[in-house]
């Protein structure tokens, strides 16, 4: 707060570049590889995708010149293009983009994490002209359109690289050093307004704390992934903003129902209902989420606020009762976490939590490719993990219930007639009001059968400098910073 | 033997010592469960035809032996395979990060050995003397505080006031982007990493001098009137320093551990810091790479080393003539 | 039949001098040495630091394989690996007795070692009592027993190795210098000791030392090294105090004569060669007064000389020394016993009365 | 050159009273610990251990009940953390878990080195001492930290059932910092054996028939054991101060197990926040322990070693 | 230094000596700290004189404190160490008065040392050429000095400077040594304290014929410390006898082996087995050894004399004689 930090702000602002604390680094710059937020973070700018969310989260074109033309068995897509649009390079945009975009996502051996939406859907795809794109689909698929709206483009030379970008967006990646910094210029020939900005710089600060002060010390302007811990203590000041929206960050929580002891639906009940949802909500996410009940959260489509089964606070003696009609012997399991700071702090809080109704709980924390193994081995007793599922799947989170699809390959074994059918309905169905109706009658099964329980629902926290524009709060519920869009205000924003 | 041919000697075992740690390692990853692909996002690692797929471009479905000469040949040519976290070159990878451990390591070196061998020194002419025991507390201290303790109370105690001396809070700066502003940022974190290491240094040396002060020919070249600073110069310090040089090994491979813990905790992209992620991540070709680079700067040290004993003590030049020196009478 | 019989001894050792070609040396650290000792004779080595006593005597005890030769006690060969019975036939008591043992054991664990391993006394109190009574034997008392090196004295810990190798009962006792590391006073008592031991036990004894006068002492016969070869060997009244060869002669006479009025120090000319490049033809040469041009090109055999066996080729030029009265061997009837000493001041050997080349020699030293 | 010894060449060295090692080490009074220095560093050492043993007798390591983030009180002597536990109670059972792994780690890792060392040092320049040293030479060959997290990796974080025997993280902690320290261990004791070999009495006891097993076991173990004990004390410490490494980095024992490493890193962002009791205090404990095992370590070395041991202090 | 040659081979007694005294102890103490308090007396009220040209030889059993002597006359004995006398005069100065700069001057100029052990008296690492030009400096590369060096059998020393000290043996290190210590400033006082105790017997009669041929050319004195009688009687002009810290008999060479006084020094000849007879039987007559005997409060050899009465446990006898031959011994002083 003192007039050092103060100037030292205004000095760096002269040059019009908005600075961004991000948390982590993506593993590689291509933006079709991974779904992760930070990448999308940092390409958010460079690339754009055919068709964008509005404001009230409805699909609209961007690059796209208009909406897509389904045939009447909704198996052929053809997608129009908008000319004169050009990449940061020169090149134009042609429906030649779109396909090796599209490639390289269907490609087996990329790695890309696309593959999963796409892998058994898409038959075939090509160029009916140059601005012109037919996608041919092996079956129905109403998803289609909430991918088209996800899927950035990219210049089709640059679609397999993993050390460059390259977008129609209003900026261009200058330079970047791997996992520390990306630099950003305007890009002057976008096709859209032009932005305040002269550059965006990504900086990133692993440790929660540092990225903190280095956002009090006005070294940055912007941070994501406040640490729960200190929101607190940036709300307390004055020079500082933070957004707290309900996002689709979830916490993958579901346990192996093929197995001892979450195999017997009353131990699962009996877990569920002494899980300390309140304990995580002010000990480890300090205020910052929602109680959990389902897989479905608050700003995702099926969200049900009525359906409150479990209790905040843990019922013990129900759950007691509920252990007590269990079937199985076991008494202990071990829940297999990722390797952050939140997944550990919840770990510990719901053992304890289990631990009064007599549950002995082993956490194992796992790093990305172990974590895996688990999964895919099916020799977990219960997974957990936090992740941002919005930038692949929009305002609904398909693969967070992929394993309770007993077709799945990730199925953890519950079996579930009428789920798989609403299911199959989720991905097929065009019309949202079908698909949100299943989402919900999903949920509420799977709640009932205590088979997915995320504690919390946690919220979006992004932190700024009062210099910074506000952001879009209606974006930033579907996890869109579009840092592209803010301005730098001397003296501060008034909201 | 000439220095040449101890060198080629000692090289031509530092070889077969990395030899050895890359097969060893090679193995061992390999016949570790799980496998590399399921790093992949679960629903690709999940589906057959994509993990074959997988499998195939990065020759995962070769003949191990197959796999373990293709990566001995690649390491000859300088090609350590790809990340299976992003698919970049191992090797450029640790081309990017290397230099940056090698200066804070360097860095660390100096500010540790060159005030520690002075102060040894300065202290084993004083021993007993209450300067002497002060500066046994400090160095007992010295060693006994965990670098990354240390780091993170810096953290705050130096942090909160002075940001800039901090790579975490101010962002890493290169050497070749701002050599001011990346020894600024550097320096906090080598003081930190070479403190237990000039400990070591002081006491190793005062320890070499206060018994080389003891031997005879110190007592000679006293009796025959040689004066103190000529025979500290002459005599005793050429000849602590030996004993010093075997523990430089030790410390230097205290260094290269460190440089992984002080990384981490200041945020500096270093390869100690590439190799806790990758191992983290399991990012097999990316760890055993920077593990076989660890290993190669350790030895390549170590023969350093070697050369400077090879340079302080002529008796290795003898060293056969030197066990059975009867016969050499 | 003799009860220890050395023959063509020989131990070389190769040292690798880190090379490109690995190119390694060859130390002839002992060459063609043969002896026999008599029972309850002793004979001793002498000769300079580096001739090759110590690796006689290790291979006397098959510490050190020898290269070539065999060595036989009481008529049994013994083989390189010794078995417990080649133990009990020959032991060692080795040079400085503060190393000799384990200075972080009791002397009784360290003396109970020979019979436990052996199985030569396997019940407790038997051993204990053996032990004790050996102790005794040579002067030390049971409560000795209980501490530990450290705590008591040279001498005591001499007895004491000497206690241990005799516990079993060997029928040759091999001494590396017992009492090189001794102070006068306690060197005394040891050599009183091994004199007793001696009579009492009917011992072979090979006694290697550097004190001529020690070994003139109690030497029956003695033999003289020069770089791993025998010079010259023979009954100890004849080598240690009128001796043939020439480098013999010059070991004894530069041994300091603890007589004041009798000065004569006389020193060597040049010093020992290493034994990895031993000098051709006899390895003397070099450095003796008398050698020819046949000294330098070929090795002298051992050949019978008045009385003793000799290797130079000069022999016959130098002459047989003066003999003094009464100390040819024939007219001693005991052999354990040395002659009539000469008056309290007289000098042992009869170098003065030799037309002696050595004073010049040594004078001059190195000087050209 | 002549192996004529004066007397004065062969000093008798003076030894501490010759009593069975074990009475002396646990007889105090008797103990040649003098200086300040010395007694501080048992004292640290006490320290250490009491907090480790009793002190974790006091309070629940994983009762979340505590109100968050509160700063050190008669109630909460080292505060509370933000899921509202006690640190102090952390901290002990932290101290607990670093004392159990450093001594379990020293004590594996003697008893593999000892034998390797000593067959090493009496097989000396042998096929069998050079295979040895170019083993430990590979093993070396990664910083220890390197290598123990590669191992770590390797075996993952689980438990591994081998057989009946079943590898919790505790054990495999153990084994594998044990296996980093098999080379320092290794080493020293080949050092040591060394000169023992050329020690006469070794000769002698070969010429006595001893056999060499009993040579090893019973004679030069003897004699190689004081200077291990010396470099045990100062390889716990290394070892508390690796063990907290490791689970700093997080390698090391699972949550909700504390261990003085991850409260450290736990702390992390808490600290800059003002909570400066949360990471200082559970170090302070490390350095404690560490601090304590060094001097006491230099103070054996006086005490066992007459203070000569490779001329330090 | 040309004149350097070593002609007289032998010393006669008293031949070189002159009646001017170059160093004068008077009452020497040596007292070390042991820790906690404890000291051990090395040395005590031990007072003689050398006269120039005289070799004074000092014998006596390990422990008796004739390095301590050595030492405590170079000033470089370790700090824990306490030296006390009424006066070491030597060359009009008292030498324990002296400031450390001037003491410094004195070492290696007026009075220098032969040590012990020569193979560990040159540093290690550094050729020994280049460690003889620290002492005798450019000098080196004169023909002269080389020549003598030359001469006095340093020849195979000199064709290989470049070597190390390791590759030479005890022998040639120790004239290399007598070499840098008499040469070189050319000292009035030598220290050679058992200098030949590490070599064969017949390089140790080199190393002694090139001491005494030194003494001769240079006139210096020779403070002699030995354990070996025999050495001492073949070059000593006088003998010290010393016994747990204490001088028990001075005399000449000649009266010491022929007319013994002390029952230490009659025992000590009487235990040489070059002295022994058959007659005699058994060779030692000492009980006993040293040890302890520095702490003793009467005479320090009376736990072993064979005369000793409770006057010699608590009581030190008298010195009888003056400084150039004396004895201390009660039953001496009764007998005559
Ligand atoms: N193990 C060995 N390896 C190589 N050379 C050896 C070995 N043992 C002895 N020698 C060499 O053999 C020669 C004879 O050595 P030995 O110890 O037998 O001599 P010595 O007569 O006992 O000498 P000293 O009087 O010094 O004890 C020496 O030149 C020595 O260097
Ligand atoms: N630095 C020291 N600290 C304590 N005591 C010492 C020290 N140096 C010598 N002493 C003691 O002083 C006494 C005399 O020692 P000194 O070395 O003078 O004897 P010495 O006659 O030279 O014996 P040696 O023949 O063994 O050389 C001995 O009892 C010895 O233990
Ligand atoms: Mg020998
Ligand atoms: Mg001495
Ligand atoms: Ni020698």
């Amino acid at each position: 707060a003192s007039t050092s930090v103060a100037s030292r702000i205004e000095e760096r602002h002269r040059d019009g570049i908005l600075r961004i604390a991000v948390a982590s680094a993506p593993s590689n710059i291509n933006p079709l590889d991974s779904g992760s937020e930070v990448t999308r973070w940092i390409a958010e700018p460079v690339v754009e995708t055919l068709y964008a969310y509005d404001d009230r989260q409805r699909s609209v074109p961007l690059l796209a010149a208009g909406e897509p033309e389904v045939s009447a068995d909704g198996l052929t897509w053809r997608i129009p293009l908008r000319s004169g649009i050009t990449f940061q390079n020169g090149d134009e945009l042609t429906a030649n983009d779109v396909v090796a975009t599209l490639a390289h996502v269907n490609d087996l051996g990329s790695g890309s994490e696309w593959i999963t939406y796409l892998l058994g859907y898409v038959q075939s795809y090509g160029a009916d002209d140059a601005y012109t794109v037919r996608i041919e689909l092996t079956k129905p698929y109403g998803l289609m359109r909430s991918h088209l709206t996800n899927l950035p483009i990219v210049h089709r030379d640059y679609a397999k690289r993993k050390d460059a970008m390259m977008g129609t967006g209003p900026f261009r990646l200058e330079s970047f050093t791997p996992g520390q910094t990306f630099k950003m210029v305007a890009y002057d020939g976008y096709h859209g307004g032009k932005p305040d900005l002269t550059g965006i710089e990504y900086t990133v600060f692993q440790d929660g704390a540092t990225r903190l002060i280095s956002l009090r010390q006005g070294k940055v302007d912007l941070l994501t992934s406040v640490p729960y811990h200190n929101i607190g203590s940036v709300r307390a000041n004055p020079d500082l903003h933070v957004d707290e929206v309900e996002g689709p960050n979830d916490i993958l929580s579901y346990v192996a129902v093929m197995r001892e002891p979450f195999s017997d639906p009353w131990f699962r009940k009996a877990v569920a209902a002494a899980t300390d949802r309140h304990g995580v909500l002010s000990k480890v996410f300090g205020g910052a989420a929602v109680i959990g009940q389902g897989p479905i959260g608050p700003a995702e489509m099926g969200w049900d606020p009525d359906l409150q089964p479990y209790p905040d606070e843990p019922d013990l003696d129900h759950a007691r009762e509920l252990l007590d009609q269990a079937t199985t012997e076991r008494r202990d399991f071990t829940l297999t976490i990722g390797t952050n700071h939140t997944s550990r702090d919840m770990a510990q809080v719901l053992a304890a939590g289990w631990a009064k109704i007599g549950i002995d709980v082993t956490i194992q924390q796992l790093a990305g490719g172990p974590w895996s193994n688990k999964m895919l081995d099916r020799s977990y007793d219960m997974l957990m993990n936090v992740f941002q599922s919005g930038f692949t799947s929009g305002p609904a989170n398909y693969m967070a219930l992929a394993p309770a699809q007993s077709t799945s390959v990730l199925s953890c074994g519950f079996v579930n007639q009428e789920v798989d059918e609403l299911m199959d309905t989720v991905w097929r169905t065009s019309d949202d009001e079908v698909r949100a109706a299943s989402l919900r009658r999903i949920n509420e099964i799977l709640v009932e059968e205590a088979v997915m329980f995320p504690p919390v629902y946690p919220k979006i926290v992004v932190a700024r400098l009062a210099t910074v524009s506000p952001l879009n709060l209606d974006q930033l519920r579907i996890s869109r910073v579009a840092p592209q869009n803010l301005s730098l205000v001397p003296g501060g924003t008034d909201e | 033997m000439t220095m040449l041919e101890f060198m080629v000697r000692r090289t031509l075992n530092a070889i077969l010592v990395l030899w050895l740690v890359v097969t060893g390692m090679f193995f061992l990853l390999r016949l570790a469960p799980g496998s590399p692909v399921n790093s992949l996002p679960p629903a690709v690692a999940a589906d057959p035809l994509a993990r074959a797929a997988y499998e195939a471009e990065h020759g995962l479905d070769q003949n191990i032996f197959i796999q373990y000469f293709d990566y001995l040949f690649g390491l000859l040519r300088g090609d350590l395979g790809t990340s299976l976290y992003d698919g970049t070159s191992v090797m450029s990878q640790i081309a990017s990060h290397l230099p940056v451990s090698l200066e804070l390591g360097g860095l660390a070196a100096l500010l540790a050995m060159v005030p520690g061998f002075l102060l040894g020194c300065w202290t084993a002419t004083r021993r007993g003397s209450w300067s002497d025991g002060a500066v046994r507390v400090v160095t007992v201290l010295s060693f006994s505080v965990p670098a990354y303790w240390l780091a993170v109370l810096s953290l705050v105690f130096i942090g909160q006031r002075y940001p800039d001396m901090l790579p975490t809070a101010g962002g890493f700066v290169r050497f070749t982007e701002d050599p001011i502003a990346n020894l600024k940022v550097m320096l906090l974190p080598a003081l930190v990493l070479g403190l237990s290491t000039f400990a070591l240094v002081v006491r190793s040396i005062r320890a070499a001098l206060i018994d080389v002060l003891s031997f005879d020919y110190v007592a000679f070249a006293t009796a025959m009137g040689m004066p103190q600073r000529q025979m500290m110069k002459r005599i005793a310090i050429r000849n602590a320093i030996i004993p010093t040089l075997t523990v430089v090994g030790v410390l230097l491979g205290g260094l290269v551990s460190g440089t992984v813990l002080v990384e981490s905790v200041f945020q500096i992209p270093g390869l100690g810091q590439l190799m806790v992620t990758a191992f983290l991540r399991q990012d097999y070709p990316l760890a055993l790479g920077c593990s076989v680079f660890t290993a190669m700067i350790f030895l390549g040290l170590n023969l350093v080393v070697d050369a400077l004993y090879f340079v302080v003590d002529p008796r290795t030049r003898t060293s056969t003539q030197r066990r059975t020196a009867p016969v050499m009478a | 039949m003799s009860m220890l019989v050395a023959e063509g001894l020989e131990k070389h050792f190769r040292i690798d001098h880190g090379g490109w070609q690995k190119s390694s040396v060859l130390v002839r650290a002992v060459s063609e040495v043969s002896f026999a000792v008599e029972r309850g004779e002793v004979m001793t080595i002498v000769g300079e630091s580096g001739c090759g006593k110590s690796t006689v005597a290790r291979m006397l005890v098959g510490l050190v394989e020898p290269t070539r030769g065999t060595i036989a006690v009481d008529g049994v060969e013994l083989r390189p690996e010794r078995t417990a019975r080649d133990r009990r036939l020959i032991q060692l008591v080795a040079q400085n007795p503060w190393s000799a043992f384990n200075r972080r054991r009791t002397l009784g664990h360290s003396l109970a070692q020979p019979l436990l391993v052996n199985k030569v006394e396997t019940d407790r109190r038997q051993r204990r009592a053996r032990i004790e009574e050996m102790v005794e034997r040579v002067g030390l008392s049971a409560a000795h027993l209980a501490s530990r090196p450290s705590d008591v004295s040279g001498g005591e810990l001499a007895r004491a190795a000497l206690a241990r190798a005799l516990l079993l009962s060997p029928k040759v006792l091999v001494l590396d210098e017992p009492t090189a590391s001794l102070d006068a006073s306690v060197k005394a008592t040891v050599i009183d000791l091994l004199r007793e031991l001696r009579a009492d036990l009917d011992l072979s004894i090979v006694l290697i030392t550097h004190e001529i006068d020690v070994a003139r002492m109690i030497a029956d016969r003695a033999a003289v090294m020069y770089l791993g070869r025998l010079v010259e060997s023979g009954a100890a009244e004849l080598v240690l105090r009128r001796p043939s060869h020439p480098y013999t002669r010059m070991l004894l006479d530069s041994v300091p004569d603890p007589d004041p009025d009798h000065r004569e120090l006389a020193a060597a000319k040049g010093e020992v060669p290493s034994s990895a490049a031993a000098p051709h033809g006899c390895a003397y040469h070099p450095r003796c007064h008398l050698a020819s041009d046949e000294c330098g090109q070929e090795r002298p055999e051992l050949l019978q000389h008045a009385g003793v066996e000799v290797a130079c080729h000069r022999i016959l030029d130098v002459g047989m020394p003066l003999l003094m009265p009464g100390s040819l061997p024939e007219d001693r009837p005991e052999p354990a016993v040395a002659p009539d000493p000469p008056a309290d001041c007289a000098r042992d050997t009869p170098t003065v009365d030799l037309p002696h080349p050595q004073a010049d020699v040594t004078d001059r030293l190195e000087v050209r | 050159m002549t192996t004529v010894m004066s007397p004065t060449a062969a000093p008798v060295p003076a030894r501490p009273a010759s009593r069975p090692l074990v009475l002396r080490i646990v007889d105090v009074r008797r103990w040649p610990i003098h200086g300040v220095t010395n007694w501080f560093g048992v004292g640290c050492v006490v320290a250490f251990l009491l907090i480790a043993t009793v002190g974790q007798l006091i309070g629940d390591p994983t009762l979340l009940d505590a109100p968050g983030a509160e700063p050190p009180s008669a109630e909460y002597w080292f505060g509370t953390d933000t899921l509202g536990r006690d640190v102090f109670a952390r901290t002990a059972e932290g101290a607990w878990n670093s004392l159990t792994i450093s001594l379990g780690t020293v004590l594996l890792s003697l008893s593999v080195a000892m034998p390797l060392g000593m067959l090493a040092g009496y097989h000396y320049n042998g096929r069998l001492d050079n295979a040895i040293m170019r083993g430990l030479e590979t093993v070396q060959a990664l910083p220890m930290f390197v290598f123990v997290m590669f191992v770590l990796t390797l075996t993952g974080t689980g438990t591994i059932e081998i057989g009946p025997v079943t590898f919790g993280m505790r054990t495999r902690l153990i084994v594998c910092l044990a296996l980093g320290f098999v080379p320092f261990f290794a080493r020293i004791v080949r050092a040591a054996t060394l000169v023992e070999m050329q020690d006469d009495y070794v000769a002698m006891l070969q010429v006595l028939g001893v056999g060499r097993t009993r040579i090893l076991l019973s004679e030069i173990s003897v004699n190689v054991l004081p200077p291990m004990v010396v470099q045990a004390c100062l390889a716990m410490a290394i070892a508390i101060f690796a063990e907290g490494g490791l689970s700093f980095l997080g390698f090391g024992l699972a949550p909700p197990e504390p261990t003085l490493g991850n409260l450290i890193a736990d702390a992390g962002s808490q600290i800059l926040e003002g909570a400066w009791w949360y990471a200082t205090l559970p170090g302070a404990v490390m350095v404690l322990g560490i601090l304590g095992f060094n001097l006491l370590g230099d103070a054996l070395s006086d005490a066992l070693l007459g203070g000569s041991e490779g001329g330090a202090e | 230094m040309s004149e350097l040659t070593l002609e007289p081979g032998t010393s006669t007694p008293g031949r070189h000596a002159s009646d001017d005294v170059v160093l004068r102890v008077s009452d020497l103490a040596v007292r070390y700290a042991a820790g906690r308090g404890a000291a051990v007396t090395a040395v005590r009220g031990v007072s003689f004189d050398v006269r120039r040209g005289e070799v004074f030889g000092v014998v006596g059993e390990s422990g008796s404190g004739k390095s301590s002597i050595c030492n405590a006359l170079m000033r470089m004995l370790p700090n824990s160490a306490r030296v006390e006398a009424t006066g070491v005069e030597f060359g009009g100065r008292d030498l324990l008065s002296l400031t450390d700069k001037q003491m410094r001057g004195i070492r290696g100029t007026e009075i220098a040392l032969v040590p012990q052990r020569p193979m560990t008296s040159l540093s290690p690492t550094t050729p020994v050429g280049q460690q003889l030009r620290w002492y005798f400096g450019d000098s080196i590369d004169d023909s002269d000095v080389r020549d003598s060096l030359a001469r006095i059998g340093l020849h195979s020393v000199l064709g290989r400077l470049d070597n190390l000290p390791s590759r030479f043996s005890g022998g040639q290190l120790q004239r290399l040594l007598i070499a840098i210590a008499t040469l070189t400033n050319r000292p009035s006082l030598l220290l050679a304290d058992e200098p030949t105790t590490t070599l064969d017997a017949t390089v140790q009669a080199q190393v002694l014929k090139l001491l005494l041929g030194i003494r001769d050319t240079l006139g210096l004195s020779i403070v002699y410390v030995s354990h070996d009688l025999g050495v001492i009687a073949q070059i000593c002009d006088r003998v010290g006898v010393m016994y747990g810290g204490r001088l028990v008999e001075v005399a000449t060479t000649s009266d010491l082996f022929h007319r013994p006084q002390h029952p230490y020094t009659k025992a000590l000849l009487g235990a040489m087995p070059a002295r022994w007879t058959p007659e005699r039987g058994r060779l030692s007559t000492l009980r006993g050894t040293a040890a302890g005997a520095n702490r003793a409060t009467g005479c320090p050899f009376a736990p072993r004399c064979a005369l000793a009465d409770a006057r010699c446990t608590e009581e030190m006898p008298a010195v009888l004689g003056d400084r150039t031959s004396m004895v201390r011994c009660h039953r001496v002083e009764e007998a005559t």
